[in-house]
């Protein structure tokens, strides 16, 4: 297991009334789950924390969530990773499904 | 865009599709991150639910306690604070006297949380009983390709009623174990159609096992929760020896059969090959037609 | 100790009423002078369909004849048998009609009390012993999930990391007093020591009342489980 | 020299016939004597061949041969395809193979890395299906070949069912070079189906106490196949097949081509493309095929060998399969990969690892598994001269030059950029450059497909078309772009990244019109193997390891 937390700067994102978190994913093979929460105290900025079974990974896993917080306004959030090795691909896919649900007015 | 199989879903978007929309309630939702204790200190990963979501919601407008297990954490296997939930939200519905879905994916017990989760199915069966002694409804839904196993799928044969879907698979020993035990010879454990012959929701369904065989579809699987959310079955002596009788006959009937097969057509299936490839409206149609 | 010295500790000369037919007892004996239902396993023998099937015929002998005496569950049995045909035939219902028998028998006001005598393993345990209002077990019984080696095979956790982690984490470990501190047995017997006794008080003191999560708590075994139990209960009430 | 005898094989080979004459009855050998047989027919230092590949094996001869001892075996030299069997492995652990060559050692690499590690396992080359078939015309004639088929009459003619694969390219060049042809048979009957091999090109033939070894190799189950491998294949079929308008093609049997047979009458039938792309297949009868063909997108489909489960299928689909007079399916290698070299206007296929020049394998050193028909497809066929519009089209991009030809195969590489486990597809140097393994191929290092060849590289991340790339420098950094975050893939420059984009070399889904939010696997025509044998009308069969119902 390896652990780490790192902080990108992000457009704010606005943050939907009716929800106060979003979970996306599933802890399996291959597979990870993202909590996204509010982090109302630094609102340019999105705090990652990363908990993986595969380690020696780190420089993609950060090149992959900096890309993320470029591309979309996750500002004021804090986004915690459960991973058991999943793909880059895998990882961008479900933290943009968190995102979705978030802003989505399904549960 | 077609619906996607039930089997495919995740628990979470089981809740989503069988709760009425946005009447799901969740209880100790993941951000609380009440996560088991055990998996950190054996190097492998947490899961914000510890792999079982519950709450309450309603279901066709009728109240219920809902929980759905995930299959890809661990196996959808059962630990201390997976199956805490589990006795908590059926300790709540037998209070409350309402029902209780139980969307079942699991192996049994987590054998990384060794003999907690086991104590912790003991306690849900217990439960269970509660549940069924006020006429709180509990039903398993055993509609994924993990199935119900081990403790998981003794637990649901406890339950009032079990809705199953073809991809659904109910027993206790899995055909790996099995196969160890028995050799190759005896359970080929890579024959999946022997697999499912031997614990799918069809056989299940010819045997008398579940109260009804649904389509692999959320909708489907709805329908079959909401047609039996006000069926119970009270344990009381009539019960029992109906039950006791109905086992035994079995066991004379189909005892010395060792192919699934033989028992379809004992029970009536005249086209083995044709009601395997059925869904589940139209074999329930042959199956009934045959037998009366 | 042997099946039959077993047995005459529990329940002395009336041990003579018990039958003993592919190694699952059955029968009617009495133990400080009160008649008690038995069913049990012996000789750690494997349970399947039939089986339990045989059992729960004794538990609606018992309801239906018997009216409110206490039922002794004995549990020496390494666990449901693996078999295919038994998987066919469907054996979590024969499981689970056992334990509606013995709800049956519950509602209709049997105290239902077990000792584990020997093995006690997985689906044989659950599938009638753990289901007592009270569980006992002898200091000499394998009481728990799988031993050791066995985890160590299925989950390709190391024996040694496991031993280890069973010090401060005694889900892990295997055996009745690791099982008493998670809740699952209320007291742990030492054998030889006025068995009969001791089986006559825990019948005398048993309630319906299912205590194991706050036991495992006191206990520390179970740290977490009561806690989430209760938990549930207090957020599903709001 | 006149009096140099010019007849010694065909003198040989009638004292080995001989010497079998007491075991046989005509030519048919009972079973129990196959070991005897096998004893009196080979000699010291033969050139063996022994039939199977991925698919089908002569398993009962392998095993059978297998149990002779050292000294019945000496100094042999194996030519075969493939090597799968562990009795193909005995051989090696007896040390009685003086030499082996070989196209493919799928499921025995493991054991083929440890036997060169010790120094048992003497490789001639490892070749492609079509090379080494060549090689049995010229310096590898078999003396002896050990084959099987479906069933042999009382005369010694042969039917070949579903699977001919590479059985007629085994027998010719061994019967008319005064070889001896030995088969194994499933069953021996009155009358033929229809007769594949003519009896007069086989010697002996034993009825097998069980049936031939066959694998579903082809057979991809849509339940496994995941939401980026559909997103890929729509990058695949936007940025490739619907660009250059592909035609005729050949796929690999990843998931990722069966992700793209499953869009087409979905995804593909949105875009318009029915009729237009995808007619004509060098492919086996894929079960995930199923639902293109029977939405009426496939004209034609010859393949190299059969599935197992497709048998009544292919035969009720005599328009879309090869069949023969028996009406049942019908397949050759040989001529498989022909079509596969010069008919097709694509080859797309995965790979295991890919360096930053485009160069790909499937060898590590713990693992030597071989080439197959992958590059007798994955190349360039120089001597092509019929155009198509993919063709010129794929042509007119790449590097041109008075002596360049006008067209270029599309030769694709489809690969996620990690595979499981996170181990990176995109490396620096491939595993196969190890000084260990190259040394074992006298100094050539195992490469599957070269980066010359290779036109498209698809991953999660985009395309990269090296063909269009103008210098090695540039086919570099096309491929680093879309490397995604593996250590190649994060070395890449924005900048470089950025001209490429621009000039179109790297496409990324959205320069090509496709929406990531759509890659969902509810856009496959079939989510799982029920789905195909509903597709099927009920003609597909499944084995039983693909059914969970």
């Amino acid at each position: 297991m390896e652990a780490f937390q790192q902080s990108y700067s992000s457009k704010t994102l606005i943050w939907p009334k009716s929800r106060s978190w979003a979970l996306a994913g599933v802890v399996g093979s291959g597979n990870l789950e993202v909590l996204i929460e509010p982090n109302p105290a630094s609102p340019e900025e999105v705090a990652y924390s990363v908990e993986t079974s595969i380690p020696d990974f780190k420089d993609s896993w950060l090149a992959a969530l900096n890309d993320f917080a470029s591309h979309y306004a996750i500002g004021g959030s804090k986004i915690t990773i459960h991973d058991q090795g999943a793909a880059p691909v895998v990882i961008k896919m479900r933290l943009r499904q968190a995102l979705d649900l978030l802003v989505s007015n399904t549960q | 865009m077609s619906q996607t199989p039930y089997h495919e879903l995740k628990a979470r978007e089981r809740i989503a599709a069988i709760a009425d929309a946005g009447s799901f309630n969740e209880i100790i939702p993941p951000p609380e991150r009440v996560m088991s204790m055990y998996l950190p200190k054996l190097g492998i990963p947490v899961a914000f639910d510890d792999g079982l979501a519950i709450g309450s919601a309603t279901i066709g407008g009728k109240r219920v306690y809902l929980a759905a297990q995930a299959g890809q954490f661990v196996g959808g296997s059962v630990g201390e604070v997976h199956s805490a939930k589990l006795v908590g939200l059926l300790k709540a519905a037998a209070r409350d006297k309402i029902p209780c879905v139980l969307l079942i994916e699991s192996g049994g017990v987590r054998l990384h949380e060794g003999s907690s989760g086991e104590i912790g199915i003991a306690e849900a069966i217990r439960a269970i009983f509660a549940c069924r002694s006020v006429g709180a409804t509990t039903i398993a839904v055993i509609g994924s390709d993990i199935g119900a196993y081990g403790g998981m799928g003794i637990l649901s044969a406890c339950c009032d009623c079990r809705i199953m879907t073809e991809h659904g698979r109910l027993g206790i020993s899995g055909p790996i174990v099995i196969e160890k035990w028995m050799g190759k010879e005896a359970y080929d454990s890579s024959d999946r159609a022997l697999v499912w012959k031997t614990s799918g929701g069809k056989t299940r369904y010819i045997l008398g096992d579940v109260e009804t065989l649904v389509n692999d579809s959320t909708s489907a699987v709805k329908q079959g929760i909401i047609s039996v959310l006000t069926k119970s079955a009270k344990p009381d002596l009539p019960l029992a020896e109906t039950q006791q009788a109905k086992l035994q006959a079995r066991l004379d009937q189909f005892g010395k059969m060792t192919d699934p097969d033989e028992i379809w057509m004992a029970s009536g299936v005249t086209d083995v090959t044709t009601a395997t490839l059925d869904e589940a409206e139209d074999f329930i149609k042959a199956f009934t037609r045959k037998t009366s | 100790m042997n099946t039959s010295d077993l047995l005459q500790q529990f329940f002395g000369a009336s041990a003579s009423r018990l039958t003993i037919t592919d190694k699952l007892l059955t029968g009617y004996a009495s133990v400080d002078g009160a008649e008690v239902c038995v069913l049990g396993t012996v000789d750690g023998t494997y349970i399947n369909d039939s089986g339990a099937l045989h059992l729960a015929a004794q538990v609606i002998d018992c309801v239906k004849t018997r009216p409110g005496i206490p039922i002794v569950m004995l549990v020496d049995s390494a666990g449901q048998e693996p078999n295919r045909t038994a998987e066919m035939l469907g054996l979590p219902v024969y499981f689970g009609h056992l334990l509606t028998c013995l709800e049956v028998a519950r509602q209709s006001g049997h105290k239902l009390v077990t000792v584990a005598t020997g093995k006690a393993i997985a689906g044989a345990f659950i599938c009638y012993g753990m289901f007592a209002d009270a569980i006992y077990a002898l200091d000499s019984a394998s009481v728990g999930l799988m031993p050791v080696e066995a985890m160590s095979a299925v989950t390709k956790i190391p024996v040694a990391t496991l031993e280890e982690l069973s010090k401060s984490l005694p889900a892990l470990e295997f055996g009745a007093a690791p099982f008493a501190l998670l809740g699952g047995v209320k007291e742990v017997w030492p054998v030889d020591a006025g068995l009969e006794s001791k089986l006559s008080a825990a019948i005398a003191e048993a309630t319906t009342e299912d205590t194991r999560a706050q036991l495992g708590k006191e206990r520390g075994g179970r740290p977490q489980a009561y806690d989430v139990q209760q938990r549930v209960l207090a957020e599903s009430a709001r | 020299m006149p009096d140099t005898p010019r007849d010694t094989r065909r003198i040989n080979k009638t004292a080995r016939i001989k010497r079998a004459s007491t075991l046989a009855q005509g030519k048919i050998v009972h079973h129990e004597k196959t070991a005897d047989l096998l004893r009196a027919i080979i000699e010291k230092g033969d050139i063996l061949c022994m039939e199977g590949d991925n698919q089908k094996q002569a398993d009962f001869l392998a095993t059978q041969l297998a149990s002779l001892d050292a000294g019945d075996l000496r100094d042999l030299h194996l030519v075969m395809s493939c090597i799968t069997l562990p009795s193909h492995i005995e051989l090696f652990k007896k040390g009685v193979v003086r030499q082996v060559d070989f196209c493919y050692a799928g499921p025995q690499g493991n054991e083929v890395a440890e036997l060169l590690a010790d120094g048992k396992f003497p490789i001639g080359a490892i070749h492609t299906y079509n090379e080494l078939y060549a090689r049995y015309y010229m310096d590898l004639t078999p003396r002896v070949a050990l084959i099987a088929a479906a069933q042999a009459d009382r005369n010694g003619n042969l039917f070949l069912a579903a699977n001919t694969e590479e059985t007629p390219a085994i027998v010719e060049p061994t019967a008319f070079y005064d070889g001896v042809v030995i088969a194994q048979v499933n069953q021996i009957v009155d009358t033929l189906p229809r007769i594949d091999i003519p009896s007069d090109q086989v010697d002996f033939v034993v009825e097998a106490p069980y049936p031939m070894h066959l694998t579903a190799l082809f057979t991809r189950d849509p339940a496994a196949i995941t939401d980026v491998q559909v997103l890929m294949a729509m990058i695949a079929i936007r940025g490739i097949y619907e660009k250059y308008q592909v035609e005729s093609l050949n796929h690999g049997v990843g998931f990722n081509t069966a992700a793209i047979e499953l869009l087409l009458p979905t995804y593909g039938e949105e875009l318009g493309l029915k009729g237009k792309i995808c007619k004509y297949w060098m492919v086996n009868p894929l079960p995930t095929m199923i639902p293109a063909i029977e939405s009426g997108w496939v004209d034609t489909v010859f393949s190299v060998g059969g599935e197992v489960g497709m048998e009544r299928y292919t035969a009720a689909r005599p328009d879309i399969y090869f069949t023969g007079r028996d009406g049942s399916f019908h397949s050759n290698r040989p001529m498989g990969q022909l079509a596969g070299h010069y008919a097709i206007d694509m080859f797309i296929g995965a790979s295991l690892q890919i360096d930053i020049h485009g160069n790909s394998s499937t060898v590590s050193k713990s693992r030597i598994t071989g080439f197959g028909g992958a590059p007798n497809m994955g190349c360039q066929p120089t001597g092509r001269r019929h155009p198509s519009k993919a063709w010129l089209k794929a042509g007119s991009e790449a590097n041109p030059g008075p002596g360049a030809l006008p067209g270029r195969k599309l030769v694709v590489q489809m690969v996620e950029t990690f595979q499981t486990g996170r181990v990176p597809t995109f490396v620096e140097s491939l595993d196969a450059q190890d000084p260990s393994i190259k040394a074992a191929m006298q100094g050539v290092a195992p490469v599957m497909i070269y980066g010359d060849d290779v036109t498209h590289v698809v991953t999660e991340e985009g395309i990269a078309n090296l063909a269009a790339c103008r210098s090695n420098e540039e086919r570099t950094a096309a491929i680093r772009g879309v490397a995604g975050y593996t250590p190649v893939g994060l070395k890449r420059s924005a900048a470089d990244t950025l001209a490429l984009r621009e000039r179109g070399i790297i496409q990324l889904p959205e320069d090509i019109g496709v929406s990531p939010a759509r890659a969902n696997r509810s856009l496959l025509a079939a989510q799982e193997i029920k789905d195909l044998v509903r597709w099927s009308g009920g003609l597909y069969d499944p084995p039983a390891k693909f059914v969970d119902w």
